[in-house]
């Protein structure tokens, strides 16, 4: 196992220090239980905007703590989802008495802690309503499967349902836009190489040389197939496909295109994919009206990478615009 | 026979150990159709376990079960998390009071643990779950206690029903959980989870019925 | 060869259509010679900075490109400094009367391509100075080497001189600065695993699962020793002292520390990194004033880090702080 | 026997062809003790040589070197760029107006060329860069061009004198270009650049000296 870390259990616990210690002007981290808040949590009268899940995917969520996006963050252990307890001090500490949102991914664990600290967090009187993003169209939602994985949509969520909290909207009109994004926003990823968690130590897949994974999640779990690696114009269609087909976008749509890196995979080919994606959606008639291009929501140090479209309207683009102040995003501030 | 609250402190002590022995294998069968994680998950957890025990092991047994699943509930998390403390609370609730334990109060509780649980993660015995293991091992003690089996015959018992539990998620389609993700691929490889429920009534059966 | 790009020899040409289509906000793209500037290029009456240097470092150069840092970038193919020709339509399309500034990294072909450039533009009637970078003290400075080489000091080179130009510093000013800079900076590398530069197809160099190369550069050369991989903390203080040492910083410095990922080596890893380096800079009375976190100069997915400490004053402070608009850093606007 | 525009066209298309071949062992030279670009950067060059040659195949051979100079100047980069680039536009500045070559022009020629190599890179023999190939190369024509020696024998002479020299940077620690950043560990490996000279030298000796 080749990474810069020091022991596997510690490597939460010291990337929370190193965050403390980078960005006091962002955040505060609390310990044990483990949460990140803005600076200046709470914000009085302002919805309060708390997500989380397993660490193992910076700059997401605790990258994104700070004015105009999260209010709080909540880490787990690399890839597993946080607990009940975390969730439940982290939703005190940010509430400002406009109750708070949870944003949370489609994952068995995330969502049942989630529901157990949105039950303990109403008994204590705070106001929450939460959110599940389930974007990943490489998994079938059925009847019969855990449904689909939050992935990148999640990141394009908290920029904008964050901008909408700063503006002052209200606890319903928060999650309901953030209901709206969900609905208006799809993704699919792909892996060149499999991360390693640094409790097991090795690779949680193995994949030959000439071989990727289409269709992985961001937990470094295989994905629904394996074949032959091919050029990027190639894989940049058979991520691009699918989701134009599913929700489907249409000719006329504006959207925000989204190509991610998953940790390992440089810029370089990030953008390589960004051309090929943007011929793919102007061929459909879909316009990109703006982009993000970069590693912000990783796992671990994965090579791969995965595109998120999600449906723009002039409100979203306005609370895309507007200032953010994270680690992670910044503009207009 | 009966267990009183030193045998299932000494239980639990066993299976943190079991765990600690098993965590690599644990997390390898999670690599397969997971997100290997399962082996540490349970690990940090059941060693927080531990160290709490000392200051309930004088209580009932109620409420050793109701800490361990506390402990769990903030140490585990993932899916494995709130799903063995549910176990644990559950099966704590049936046992409130109780300083000893016998064959037919061990079996409703571990009915009230597994109901827990169908409850929380919705899954039925088929989708590749620790109910696959827990479900049968249930209806066995359940069945031991009214037709009159030993307490001892009837803790082998569970265990070989939870192994058999174990042993048939192998060929199974996922259909809950993140094995699910993995659609047909899921298929060929045993549950994690269903490993680490097979495992704690092995430990329950090895540990209580060494004479 | 594990990579998302079409053809080898397409890599840097379909990467500036990626960067053209994606920011035509910031930059504009000229292909033959290929080069990047300002999208308000030439801004009348600024010193413009002109960089460039091999691809496969990015966001370094083209992610510079924008207010407040850089007014040009040259890419070259995949690690080979770029040609004259290139430079000099740069020099040429970004001079804006008030002369113009090169910065160079201290590689034998980028200095000797530069020097051409440079000459041909001064030719042309163009005010050009040229400022070479070294800070890398893995490389013993010595006659006998061409040198150390520039690498992590370069980024925040270009920020801050890029500030200064956008201030109205004259070209001797921003010269002189930038001189200073490069004389209080230094930075040292290690890897963990070798990069594929796309036409050699294969790792230019081979690390065993438990190695690791310390004094690497930024090209994929192999380091200056290898050895058993150590703990994250270990690493750091291998990185730092030969920095510290170096210059050498003192007790009572105050300085701005960059913890710079080398593209496959994710977020989570550079925070452990940076909370040790802290500690060590505060055992030795330097206190950390300014951070950067995060992969901005890079060696296609070599997985690895660097650490570059450069001593701070309220002038750089505040130049460090102005505001700045590009693809790759952006604050305050 | 004497060269003239044809052969030297002959010559510069046949490189290409050489640079084409060895494109993977100059860049595995360089992987080792550089950036693994070499062969890329000097194919590239090349490449772009042949498409300009037609151009000027019937120009005097000065302007043919100064064309192969300015095509490579601006499209190989690196250090090998400005070094090859210099290499040909000094050697055409000697060969200014001429239609065929002499022993003695050619030897001219090439120690021209080398002198500014060694001007620009400021290495000297025994850095281990390709001035350890052509400085025997040259000084081989210089002194066949002295003592009589036919151009085709000392065409061979200089190929192996070329040989020879790339071969002695072997065991050299650099003290030049990149893979002086490697000190001692630049030791026991062949510098790609001196091996990309004495590549050009050997296509000479070839190409002119067939019957
Ligand atoms: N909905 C569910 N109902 C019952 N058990 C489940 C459910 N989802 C997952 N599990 C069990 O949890 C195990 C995985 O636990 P763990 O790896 O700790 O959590 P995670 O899947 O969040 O990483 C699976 O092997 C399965 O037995
Ligand atoms: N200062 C120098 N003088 C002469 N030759 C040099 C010098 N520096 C480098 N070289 C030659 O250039 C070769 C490397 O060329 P190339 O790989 O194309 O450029 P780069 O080193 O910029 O990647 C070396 O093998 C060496 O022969
Ligand atoms: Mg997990
Ligand atoms: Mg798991
Ligand atoms: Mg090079
Ligand atoms: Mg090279």
């Amino acid at each position: 196992m080749k990474k810069l870390i020091n022991k596997p259990e510690d490597v939460v616990l010291e990337e929370l220090q190193g965050i403390e210690i980078a960005h006091p002007d962002l955040v505060k981290i609390h310990y044990d239980p483990n949460f990140i808040v803005r600076a200046d949590a709470p914000v009085k009268g302002k919805v309060a905007l708390v997500s989380g899940g397993g660490s193992g995917h910076e700059p997401m969520h605790g990258g994104f703590v700070g004015k105009g996006m999260l209010d709080a963050a909540c880490p787990g252990a690399v890839f597993t989802s946080p607990t009940p307890d975390q969730m439940l001090e982290a939703t005190k500490a940010v509430d400002g008495g406009a109750g708070v949102l949870h944003i949370v991914k489609n994952y068995t664990g995330d969502v049942m802690n989630f529901e157990m600290a949105a039950d303990l967090a109403k008994g204590e009187g705070i106001d929450v309503e939460a959110v599940v993003v389930d974007d990943d169209v490489a998994v079938k939602d059925s009847l019969y499967t855990a449904g689909r994985r939050g992935v990148g949509l999640t990141v394009l969520m908290e920029k904008i349902v964050g901008a909408a909290a700063e503006e002052g909207r209200s606890l319903k009109e928060v999650a309901d836009l953030a209901r709206k994004i969900n609905s208006q926003g799809r993704s699919m990823g792909m892996a060149l190489t499999s991360c390693t968690v640094p409790h097991a130590g090795k690779p949680t897949f193995d994949l030959p040389e000439d071989e990727m994974e289409i269709g992985i999640g961001i937990h470094g779990e295989p994905g629904r197939t394996r074949m032959k690696i091919k050029p990027a114009d190639e894989i940049t269609e058979m991520l691009m496909m699918p989701i134009i087909e599913d929700l489907p976008f249409k000719s006329g749509d504006e959207v925000l295109l989204f190509v991610n890196g998953m940790g390992g995979t440089p810029l370089i080919e990030l953008y390589i994919i960004y051309r090929k994606a943007v011929e793919i959606a102007e061929k459909h008639g879909i316009k990109v009206v703006r982009k993000l291009i970069g590693p912000y929501i990783t796992s671990l140090e994965m090579a791969g990478t995965s595109i998120t479209m999600l449906k723009m309207d002039s409100d979203l683009i306005k609370l895309w615009d507007a200032p953010v102040k994270t680690a992670g995003l910044r503009w207009g501030i | 026979m009966t267990i009183n609250n030193d045998d299932v402190i000494k239980w639990l002590q066993t299976y943190d150990q079991v765990i600690t022995e098993n965590k690599d294998y644990l997390t390898d069968l999670d690599s397969i159709i997971g997100d290997a994680d399962h082996g540490a998950n349970m690990h940090r957890g059941f060693q927080a376990v531990v160290t709490k025990l000392p200051g309930v092991q004088d209580k009932d047994i109620g409420s050793i079960f109701k800490t361990v699943g506390m402990t769990l509930l903030s140490t585990v998390g993932g899916a494995g998390g709130p799903l063995y403390s549910t176990l644990f609370i559950q099966a704590g609730n049936r046992l409130n009071g109780k300083m000893e334990l016998t064959l037919s109060d061990w079996a409703e509780a571990l009915e009230a643990a597994n109901n827990g649980i169908i409850r929380l993660g919705k899954a039925a015995v088929g989708d590749k779950t620790m109910v696959d293991a827990l479900t049968p091992a249930v209806q066995t003690l359940l069945d031991a206690s009214k037709d009159g089996t030993s307490f001892e015959e009837a803790l082998h018992l569970s265990a070989d029903a939870a192994k058999k539990g174990m042993e048939s998620t192998i060929p199974l389609v996922a259909r809950k959980g993140r094995a699910s993700y993995l659609g047909e691929r899921s298929a060929g490889h045993q549950d994690p989870g269903a490993t680490s429920s097979y495992l704690l009534l092995k430990t329950a059966a090895d540990v209580w019925t060494k004479e």
